[in-house]
């Protein structure tokens, strides 16, 4: 059975690959917690009163087995936050050179998907708006501007992994690329009202021919 | 009797009563000082406030500042007069440092009622109407830490009443004089920093 | 009767100290006088006309003043560590509010999309 | 010395309005907590059975809509987090263990102490009234977020009059918790004096029993953290009933703003419902494996260090939520770091657990079930989240709720309930009903696994929180996630109702329950267990002089194996 919904962008596999390694890893000292925890109920009767050591725990020498869990732990975290570093700055920091740009903004309790229009430029008058369905082509690297009318909106895509919050007043450019055509849902992550769990747009991935014709057709109405 | 507990207590010999004040004092510096950290950066981020700032009233705020700070040295007299126990000489430095929190609640309201008149309030509509938006958030943090301050001093003055009543009625407590004292000393620090970044910078 | 706040005759037993334990006085008198020069200083340095220069003068004054009434008017001097580590604890919390704070505040710029 | 302990003729009232007593004030508490508590766990069964099936017409409420639904989630939240944790574990175990375990006869501001419990009632009967305004309860997410918190919060329309502003179900639940804030901060310095000022003869700093130090370090820790989210209050209380706009970007103000202010204190909230759970695992554990507490010092410095780390690190909860990103790779690093001394502290914990003779009695049960599942489900998905790039797709999904859901209900109910079970004849006089008390924690235990597993597994399959449904959505309702959240919402159901078998035990107990024989049923060595069950008005007939450190258990040269902190060898 399939744990994560099918990725089909580029960094996709970055992020499963990230939970599956912290999830192995921390499975392991499962292992060593649940044996720290079961052997002593196991072996209880065996050790009677008097033979308890009655150790403090204090100093270096009885303590040594802490520091040393204490540091594989936390060589272990850093080299998760060293290999999920360079996903976050090309996720984050980054913006890779654009294909396409379009404006997605958040309205109770619904997506609406600014197009650039025939001068391919953002927040002129030639502005397409369109609502709840944002077509955009496939293998293309595409800059989404993120804002809001009203209160606080996060646009989830979970079949590319994506996700970023929606906030009045302030815009925010991520990308996304989708490396395969086809449908998926794009909902609301950020709790909005009434209609939050009715705030359920999608995404329409198109190969490039197809897309200009779809876009072409939305131009011209 | 083990030696370890002796040589701890020597550091937390400090009376309840001040031991509290002073963890409540922490605590309001806390709130006072989010405050001040959210008009700092806004203040940075916009700087048309600065010529907001210019219709406060300067003057008033100088004189405010005097005042507490007297009143401030007061609390201590009083303090002073309560560790020998003289209780008139308490009474009579109380009673100047009320007289100074109810001196600057004075002034503080006739500022209010002049600034309300030029059309600054907590919204500030008339603002609005001119397309200044951003300005008036500046009254809104203006109001909101004045006022709150202005709350303070009213309770800061009323603890140090009832403290001075309670004192002269007993012959005893005289500690409590330098706890709600210490609580004065607060309300003028909080002051001190108001000061300068609502009045003085432009 | 209860036996409420602290126990009769139990002082010492219970090591709550003594209410008005004397702790040392400076001269108030010059601590104030030193007060209102800071302030006066204060003063005229908000007729500089550079904001940024007023700003930094202004409220580096304010830091000595505030922990001059601390310090002498409340005594600070004589307080145990416990009380420093407090107020310490307090400072360095605004200031992680402050760093936190500071690179969503500041550097943003606001935007509305047009005739949205 | 011998002191009074003549008792105050105690009537209803007197006992559970009046007293002074910090008794009578932790059982106020407790009883109060468990009012409110109950009703948010009636919420989350309701709003679990309505996402499973949601035709189905549930007794009281019928079928709930999504407004309905947004409420309960909302006040399920709020009370469960900020009434219910901060109430069991700092005020309800603070009040009735600090002063007994230091010897003392009471706090060191009995009437503050009182005061502080008066606003904690006034706050939760707000909160009930703000279930009978026209809004019918508050509904914009426990973090109440602006700008939908400010004005009605369901469809974001300003409200007309100012009536309508003020009598609102937003100003009334901010000023409930305005004031519980205010109640926990007077508890907190009555604790943090009492702790210092009023200590058994002999009993040095670091002969407190863990448990005390917790309690005092965590109210700090909130004294500290809460501050900027008051001023926060009071700038929304202004938005919604002034007109002011410091959370509406439109007027210059930020509603990212109020998320940095409520995570500032809503992260080290979750340090300070934490402390007090392992101070309680402390003493359970040490008392029930008859060994010394390993690492006391140890314990305690990472426990600071903890504490000033824990002020740093709250922007992991808006990794996605706006912020910079190079500021959040620096809140992702110092998360990392927090969670190294907690995992020393466990650590610790279970060394103490190791070649012991543990008696595996009911408590010990709660303690080692919060353990492991703190550990494993709650601090390893830990790990999950804290890896920003990874929080970009779990984020605001069921995984962050079954994530935190694992930390907090280890540490509240399971923690909680090992001292609940541990210190109950101390309080009560009499025993609890142990075939009810396996019976609670085996249906708690199954039934808490059955309704988490299955939200990790949502979470990953991309199924965002609080949704009112998710039948319209065709990726969440194919293949086996249906079927989770049946298991799930069953799961909760009877996890709900197994409390009932708890709260019959607690009053049957109460009255019916066999008295006990030793007022030290557990050879435990804290002081709170040296005098009689339940303790006399002042505690303790003699005063106690103490001797040792808190858990002397099979100390070598001593014939029993354990010595009481006020015994000489």
């Amino acid at each position: 059975m399939k744990i994560f919904p099918e990725n089909v962008s580029v960094y996709g596999d970055d992020i499963d690959f990230l939970f599956w390694l912290i999830t192995i890893v921390a499975g392991l000292a499962t292992l060593i917690v649940l044996f720290l925890v079961i052997y002593p109920v196991l072996t209880r009767k065996k050790h009677k009163a008097k033979e308890n050591i009655y150790v403090k725990g204090e100093g270096f020498k009885q303590l040594k087995w802490i520091y040393l869990a204490i540091f594989v732990m936390a060589v272990a975290d850093f080299s998760f936050l060293i290999i999920e570093s360079d996903g976050w700055i090309k996720t984050q920091e980054t913006l890779p050179e654009k294909d396409f740009h379009v404006a997605i903004v958040g309205k109770q309790w619904l997506w609406e998907i600014i197009y650039p229009g025939p001068d391919g430029k953002l927040y002129t008058s030639d502005d397409v708006k369109k609502f709840n369905t944002m077509i955009v082509p496939q293998d293309a690297v595409i800059h989404m501007d993120l804002t809001a009318y009203d209160v606080l909106h996060s646009v989830f895509i979970p079949h590319a992994r994506f996700k970023f919050d929606c906030l009045p007043g302030r815009k925010i450019t991520r990308w996304v690329e989708f490396t395969k055509s086809g449908e998926y849902p794009m909902v609301c992550a950020e709790m909005c009202g009434v209609g939050h769990s009715r705030m359920v747009g999608k995404v329409v991935v198109l190969p490039q021919e197809k897309f200009e014709k779809e876009l072409a057709k939305i131009y011209k109405k | 009797m083990n030696t370890t507990s002796l040589s701890k207590i020597a550091w937390n010999r400090i009376p309840q009563a001040r031991f509290a004040m002073w963890t409540l004092i922490a605590g309001e510096f806390v709130i006072f000082g989010g405050l001040i950290v959210v008009y700092l950066l806004n203040r940075m981020k916009y700087p048309g406030w600065g010529e907001m700032a210019m219709h406060t009233n300067v003057v008033a705020g100088t004189i405010n500042t005097f005042v507490l700070l007297t009143s401030s040295f007061f609390v201590v007299k009083a303090h002073e007069a309560a560790v020998k126990k003289n209780v008139e000489k308490v009474k009579f430095w109380i009673w100047l440092t009320i007289l100074c929190a109810l001196i600057f609640l004075g002034i503080k309201a006739y500022e209010y009622t002049h600034e309300i008149h030029l059309g600054f309030t907590l919204s500030s509509p008339a603002l609005l109407e001119q397309g200044k938006h951003v300005e008036t958030l500046y009254w809104a943090l203006y109001y909101t830490m004045t006022g709150l301050h202005g709350l303070h001093v009213v309770g800061g003055a009323l603890a140090l009443f009832f403290v001075m009543r309670n004192v002269a009625k007993t012959k005893s407590y005289f500690h409590r004089i330098e706890a709600a004292g210490l609580y004065w000393h607060m309300v003028d620090i909080i002051w001190i920093f108001l000061f300068p970044l609502i009045y003085l910078i432009h | 009767m209860s036996t409420h706040g602290k126990p009769q005759g139990l002082e010492h037993e219970l090591w709550v100290p003594a209410e008005d334990d004397y702790h040392g006085h400076p001269n108030y008198l010059k601590v104030y006088i030193y007060l209102l020069i800071l302030f006066a200083i204060t003063v005229f340095a908000s007729l500089i006309p550079n904001p940024m220069i007023v700003f930094i003068v202004v409220f580096s004054i304010s830091i000595i003043k505030a922990s001059m009434v601390i310090l002498n008017f409340m005594h600070l001097k004589w307080e145990p560590n416990i009380i420093w580590y407090m107020l310490l604890l307090a400072l360095i919390a605004l200031a992680f509010l402050f760093l936190g704070l500071y690179p969503d505040t500041v550097p943003i710029e606001r935007f509305f999309v047009p005739n949205g | 010395m011998t002191m009074s302990t003549t008792h105050e003729n105690k009537g209803f009232w007197h006992r559970f309005f009046f007293s002074l007593d910090h008794k009578d004030i932790g059982l106020q508490y407790l009883i109060t907590t468990m009012f409110i508590a109950f009703f948010a766990g009636i919420f989350a069964m309701v709003f679990r059975i309505h996402l499973a099936f949601p035709d189905y017409h549930i007794p009281l409420f019928g079928i709930i809509d999504a407004k309905e639904y947004n409420i309960l989630v909302t006040n399920h939240g709020l009370i469960m987090v900020l009434w219910l944790s901060m109430g069991i574990l700092l005020a309800t175990a603070g009040n009735y263990l600090i002063p007994t375990m230091l010897g003392t006869d009471d706090m060191a501001f009995p009437k503050l102490n009182k005061l502080s419990y008066w606003f904690f009632l006034l706050s939760v009967i707000i909160l009930i009234i703000s279930f009978f305004l026209p809004q019918k309860g508050f509904g914009g997410g426990w973090t109440l977020y602006p700008p939908l918190s400010v004005g009605d919060f369901g469809y974001n329309t300003p409200y007309k009059t100012f009536s309508d502003r003020f009598f609102s179900s937003n100003t009334f639940v901010l000023l409930a918790i305005a004031l519980e804030f205010v109640a926990l901060l007077m508890g907190g310095i009555n604790f943090m004096v009492t702790l210092f000022n009023k200590r058994a003869k002999g009993m040095g700093l670091l002969q407190v029993p863990l448990l005390v130090w917790m309690i005092v370090i965590a109210s700090i820790l909130f004294m500290f953290s809460v501050g900027p989210l008051v001023a926060g209050t009071f700038m929304l209380l202004l938005d919604i009933n002034a007109g002011t706009g410091f959370y509406d970007a439109s007027r210059g103000g930020d509603p990212l703003l109020w998320e940095h202010l409520f995570w500032f204190f809503g992260h080290p909230e979750v340090y300070v419902i934490l402390l007090p759970g392992l101070g309680i695992l402390a003493e359970v554990i040490t008392t029930n494996a008859r060994k010394t507490l390993f690492g006391y010092k140890f314990i305690l410095v990472l426990v600071l260090i903890a504490t000033v780390l824990s002020l740093m690190v709250w922007a992991h909860h808006q990794f996605v939520a706006g912020v910079d990103p190079r500021a959040a790779t620096v809140f992702g690093i110092l998360t990392i770091i927090i969670s190294l001394p907690f995992a020393g502290v466990i650590l610790s914990f279970l060394a103490t657990l190791w070649k012991s003779n543990l008696r595996l009695t009911l408590p010990m049960k709660w303690a080692m079930s919060a353990i492991v599942l703190f550990t494993i489900l709650g601090g390893f998905t830990g790990l999950h989240l804290g890896a920003a790039l990874f929080d970009m797709y779990a984020h605001d999904t069921s995984f962050v709720v079954a994530h935190f859901h694992y930390t907090l209900i280890p540490v509240v109910i399971f923690a909680g309930m090992a001292g609940f079970y541990h210190w109950f004849n101390k309080f009560s006089g009499r025993e609890l009903n142990q075939f009810l008390g396996n019976l609670h924690f085996w249906l708690t235990f199954i039934f808490f696994n059955g309704f988490g597993i299955p939200l990790f597994l949502l979470g990953l399959a991309g199924q965002p929180r609080r949704y009112a449904g998710y039948d319209h959505i065709p990726y969440l309702s194919e293949g086996y996630l249906p079927l989770l959240r049946e298991i799930a919402t069953i799961s909760a159901v009877i996890l709900v109702l197994s409390q009932f078998i708890f709260i019959f035990n607690f009053i049957w107990s109460v009255y019916k329950g066999k008295k006990v024989t030793s007022n030290n049923p557990w050879q435990s060595t804290t002081l709170e267990w040296q005098t009689s069950s339940p303790p006399p008005h002042g505690n303790f007939e003699v005063y106690p002089v103490v001797y040792h450190g808190p858990y002397e258990y099979n100390r070598p040269g001593v014939d029993k194996d354990f010595l009481p902190q006020n015994q000489k060898i």
